[in-house]
């Protein structure tokens, strides 16, 4: 059946094709797992409806990405704001023999990759306002939110006609698009929603207290979003280099692995020292942060950089996890404090520690004496910020006072796995 | 006859089962019914974290057991529910002791004390 | 070490070995993602046992298929009925550096990569008869069903010397071969073994009910199986294209990510609309329902196909689980619902849809105004039927006869986890 | 941007290096995999610190390899005793463009995929102390033993420059380095610190018993070791082949595949015959044990030899673990009964049924009439047992009369989830 | 009116259920309470394999089941969970009858008899 | 004394806590113990869907309260769980009041209503 692809000359490099696809399949598996990492938080009337804020995300940004998504995000440049070119819409005018630019891999592995990231960056939001945000209203705002707030920055940041792209904003594998972008959009979704009813910080040592339901289970969806993660960063070599897989993937390997592990053990010796509790959920929390700030450096710094912003990643998104308690808002599962913070100590460190700039420059980061890089970063972040909080804004507000962004209080009472989606999560099966 | 229903600390079973062997086993396994509740009282929750927070449920994990007894038995049962439950902190439990009308044992239909 | 194997001139495709070998490595990560995803849907009573179902395959089938089951799938035809190459039984005749045809890759790879499409489709079987069939006679039934059924069929359409492979019959994935195969076979079994002790759907409003006992379980599986089955489908490339990790295995992956999202994303409004209650249960359901209609079509139908595929899968499927309440059989997990119905609608979709055919001839679905290749979709499903129900009704009733098929009364009462196995899913731990 | 890299002209082999990278990623979701294996089998009350010990060597391992551990274990030699090059401390001295040998791949590809070894082998020990090891005299004692026994042996083993390499002793993917030395440190520190307070194996049909808390964790874990597994083996390629993903790596994937199979289902029937009862952990043990003995000689064995050690590695580990019984010392999850006793198997079974030795001679094995080779074999195993030994009564008797190897009689009754970690693996949410 | 505690195996709760509603179901729904336990006695704990060695947890599961009763219905559920959770062997549990003095319905507030 | 054995629903357990705190607290803890229990009867079960089909399963989750009290605090503990527990749809639960011979905190030893 080889005559079939004959006529056309194989091009492909089938290294950094089996990467892609890999990487665009781990990038999938984080989606399960972030569904673990947050429900086993939650409390057991609301699992199922948090796992399913994570798992419709697949099914309804999945749906999007191939329809408009990634014509926004990646097609030909309308004035820098935004893709538009009609032939990708359904990917109709993609021809599945189309190569993507000059990396010998299909465009299609491209499209797949990259729509990965579009289905987990909304996902991440609903940390912020789990337990209480009204399940129709979720699913739309993440559609009109992946639309008009995901797309263009994608577009911005990572497209070569992109705006930020042009003036040397790096971001290796989304550290504004995706957690600056979720994370500052979790905040404003958070304060906009209001505190969870039975949420009351000032009276936590004196009885009213919300648990996690299991712990083993968020453990086990930090274990999947860590193995997922390489595709996630090592993956996104495919923006800078030829092959696919080659020295930048395995540099972004590295960093990542190093920064995840040197933030994970600094969470849990801060606790440890702290409250003399070194916590699992501590060790888990260390290593998401450490994840989440390695994601826009991984392919631009050095090992031992990794390891220093691992150590920053940990403490600074543990201080800012603790603001919120001073603060008294109601970020359910630290979306802001971990992914809005960690993103922006990500995009900043990108500028301290990086190793070339995006015209291949060697020794730029503010550690060899450059400036200039990490300006840069400074203003991608605060485009980051002020899409996120501006777009939020508009569509929550919006749907406010049209759907209601709130689930009753009845529902919330109950929990919403039973009053909104008629299941529970367990059954004992008495007698049965 | 009595039906004792005591509030124990899940940690202490293993000592209240050691000392009721003691006392109602008579060449035959005594009987017992537990099962995990939770319990407020004067006793603080235990301390635990979340995210750097420090925070004290306000129910606590205990163990309820359930203990039918002809009459002669109760005290001997209640002082070795003390013997083997007793820390001397707050939150030992409680140990209820009531009037129990009848007994049936379900397999034979016996009644009364030769049932219990 | 390397001049060891620099007297063979590495004529081996690292890419595509790569790919091969991690799509192997998936497909078998699907069968701990099918055992959570069945085993949260039964009662405590049962967890282990049907998570053995799954496990135990991954042993059965695994010797099996090294043994026996690669020849008679794939050795040379014994007049296009079976293959029949004894050099194959025990893989003792194959040196460790044969290529597998012109496609680069060790011969090995393709074996291990089949191999665990053999352990993943008797595994499909058992979600119709939880609960209650006797776990010997499953063994039995599984290895049986296997060698006499599954590898005979596989030979038919993708051995090269194949009669429906001849005839032009297309299933990319495995359509035919597993679903179909699978999913029938499913319902002859629970037709045969009849409904357990307390099921009874009349009364399903009044009380009577069986619950799963833990839906995170079945959610975190469809996330396993969805993650897996990128393996199963873009790895299935290696039937059609050098480099195997190429154009198909991307359009595959992509035609596989978008009709599961597509149906998961219908499962859900579909209840929505018809019960007010979107179901977890659901968007699972109709991810699979999706994965499963597009396995046979995968790399032959464009993206938007796989769409507006995904949409009537999550339709059909939805009917076909309700038509079992109305017939009042009990399968189940709705294996046969789901992969039986779904894996049909796959075939003959294949036949609508594709975009070309066995020949390399493009446009040769009927919506290209093309008939011949329905005609052969169906022609190769009626035969997967055939086979399936035919093969299923004489193993299954001479074990019948022999062993049994169900487990006693007692054992289902009490769950065959402690009086089969000797084991519990969970201990409370009281007082330890 | 291609041009920053068109400098160098590019060697890389995009399909080994993707191999790589993705094997890398298989060890590590190992590390979750064996949390979840593990934490079935201990109490609710120590679910959280039990899943914390592989968790905290992602953690502190992760950081130790970028340090120390890869220059200790594959820097160049001082004397064949260890690796001593300090520019590989820090990863300082690494070019990001440097390759690794003549493989194709980067050098940090291969430090990685060598990291996510170090990580999990100093985990497996965990087992044998679990419910009562002292938290943080075993974040010490891991990072000790990997750093002067893990290192070394790998050295001597896999450094092309080690006493051991240099003799001929095959390791494919570490039966000495990774199981020897883990499970017979495991056995030493299991002595060394003493039964659990409840443990009482003579009265085990008398009532005192202990059980696992959650088999259905038990069992996906065994699901994810054996999906990472593969990259352990077929990724251990890199030290024999070029390209990496080729005829060695799908070798080592089927012999892998095949001895667990055959394992699994061994230990399934001997249970049957013996008990009456197939236990599902029967089942997975089985499974855990035929990958442990197939590890050392995934690459140099035939299909049908890796089916006959399958047998043999549940037919001796079997034994090992009634063996406790007998002798009565308590080895809480079996570490030694599996990864000490399946390891020495491995490896002598290496040097039965090898096909080429270190110097690519062919047909090596006893079963070839060789002697040689098992003679290497059992010298490389002793040296494995020898180090191990000596290092943890070494290391574990300081450790001991420093820190203290075991946690409080109060905190080992009450669990150390609380007592040491201020959380508890599941709450009910009573009322909440 | 008498309560009624009775610890039966788990899987009879059905025939329980079914034989109550035999004799307390008058055009209402019957009412009661059920829970899981974990009984001693002199039943042998269910014999369950670790790693090949068998073990015998010490406590077995039960279920408990809670009824308040007025005093013309007791001997009637009595026996009728006598029939559904008899099975011969050792281990079918026990049936404790206790005094109720006052029974409220919290809904209504209705108190004694009627409230039941 | 008597002993208090109510079954309410488990979203009412927070309000039924802050009406017996103002009634039983008098600068101590006021104690009570909780269980998860499943209850049958007048109250139709909740709805849920499985793929599709409409169940109600027969028992319904409630919570029990056990609640130990002098004589002279029956009336208002009773009060104060129907303030906190009444819902006034069918399903709000039961309080049941039985006599209670003698009590003794496991800690101290000591008996009877200062035992309470
Ligand atoms: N009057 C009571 N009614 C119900 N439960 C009680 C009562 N008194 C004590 N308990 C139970 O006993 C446990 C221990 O009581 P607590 O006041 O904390 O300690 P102590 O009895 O040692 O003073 C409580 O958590 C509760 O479960
Ligand atoms: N006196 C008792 N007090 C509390 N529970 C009891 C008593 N007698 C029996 N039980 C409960 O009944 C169960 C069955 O009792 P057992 O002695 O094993 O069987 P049988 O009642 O048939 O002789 C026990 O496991 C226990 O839960
Ligand atoms: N006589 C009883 N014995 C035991 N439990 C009862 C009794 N009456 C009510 N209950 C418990 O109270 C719950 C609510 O009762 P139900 O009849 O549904 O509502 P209501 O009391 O409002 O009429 C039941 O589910 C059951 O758990």
């Amino acid at each position: 059946m080889l005559a079939l692809f004959a006529a056309e000359p194989p091009k492909i490099d089938s290294g950094g094709t089996a990467w892609m696809l890999m990487s665009s399949a781990l990038v999938l598996v984080m989606v399960p797992g972030l569904a673990l990492f947050y429900a086993g938080m939650v409390r057991r009337k609301n699992v199922l409806t948090t796992m399913m804020q994570s798992f419709v995300a697949m099914a309804v940004i999945g749906v999007q990405w191939v329809t408009v998504g990634y014509m926004l995000a990646f097609g030909q440049t309308a004035g820098g704001i935004v893709g538009w070119e009609p032939r990708l819409l359904g990917l109709w005018g993609v021809d599945w023999h189309a190569m993507y630019g000059d990396k010998g891999i299909p465009e299609l592995a491209f499209v797949m990759f990259q729509g990965k990231f579009a289905i987990i960056t909304p996902a991440l939001i609903a940390g912020a306002v789990a337990e209480r945000m009204k399940f129709s209203t979720y699913i739309v705002f993440i559609l009109v939110w992946t639309t008009f707030v995901y797309c263009p920055l994608a577009h911005w940041v990572w497209s070569p006609d992109g705006w930020l792209f042009k003036m040397g904003v790096l971001d290796f594998a989304g550290g504004t698009v995706v957690h600056i972008s979720a994370g500052f959009s979790a905040l404003v979704l958070a304060l906009m929603i209001g505190k969870r009813r039975d949420y009351l910080p000032g009276l936590a040592t004196e009885g009213f207290v919300i648990l996690p339901h299991n712990l083993t289970m968020t453990l086990l969806g930090a274990g999947l979003l860590w193995f997922g993660w390489f595709g996630f960063n090592a993956g996104s070599a495919v923006a800078v280099e030829f092959p696919v897989s080659g020295f930048s993937a395995a540099l972004a390997f590295t960093t990542t692995q190093t920064c995840a592990a040197a933030a994970g053990f600094t969470w849990l010796m801060i606790e440890w020292v702290h409250n003399g509790k070194p916590t699992s959920l501590g060790l888990a929390s260390g290593i998401v942060a450490g994840l989440v700030a390695v994601t826009p450096a991984a392919g631009h710094i050095q090992p031992w950089s990794a390891a220093i912003l691992g150590v920053l990643a940990s403490v600074v998104c543990f201080l800012a996890v603790r603001a919120k308690n001073r603060f008294g808002y109601d970020d359910t599962l630290d979306a802001f404090g971990v992914h809005g913070i960690g993103g922006l100590l990500g995009a900043l460190a990108t500028g301290i520690f990086c190793i070339y700039n995006i015209a291949g420059e060697a020794n730029q980061g503010l550690v060899f004496g450059q400036t200039t890089q990490i300006g840069l970063q400074a203003l991608g972040a605060a485009t980051g910020i002020g899409m996120a909080v501006f777009g939020t804004l508009l569509i929550g507000g919006l749907l406010n006072v049209t759907m209601g962004l709130r689930c009753s209080p009845e529902e919330e009472r109950d929990g919403q796995d039973l009053s909104v989606h008629g299941e529970r999560g367990y059954h004992q099966d008495i007698g049965s | 006859m009595k039906l004792i229903i005591a509030i124990i600390r899940p940690e202490r079973l293993e000592a209240v089962q050691t000392e009721l062997r003691k006392v109602l086993d008579e060449n035959d396994n005594y009987r017992l019914t537990v099962q995990a509740v939770e319990g407020h009282g004067a006793q603080q929750g235990e301390v635990q974290y979340f995210r750097g927070q420090a925070i004290r449920p306000r129910l606590i994990p205990k163990l309820q057991i359930t203990l039918g007894l002809n009459d002669d038995y109760v005290t001997r049962a209640v002082d070795a529910i003390c013997a083997g439950a007793r820390s001397g902190s707050v939150g030992d439990g409680k140990i209820f002791v009531m009037p129990l009308e009848d007994c049936i044992r379900i397999r034979t239909g016996e009644r009364g004390g030769k049932a219990i």
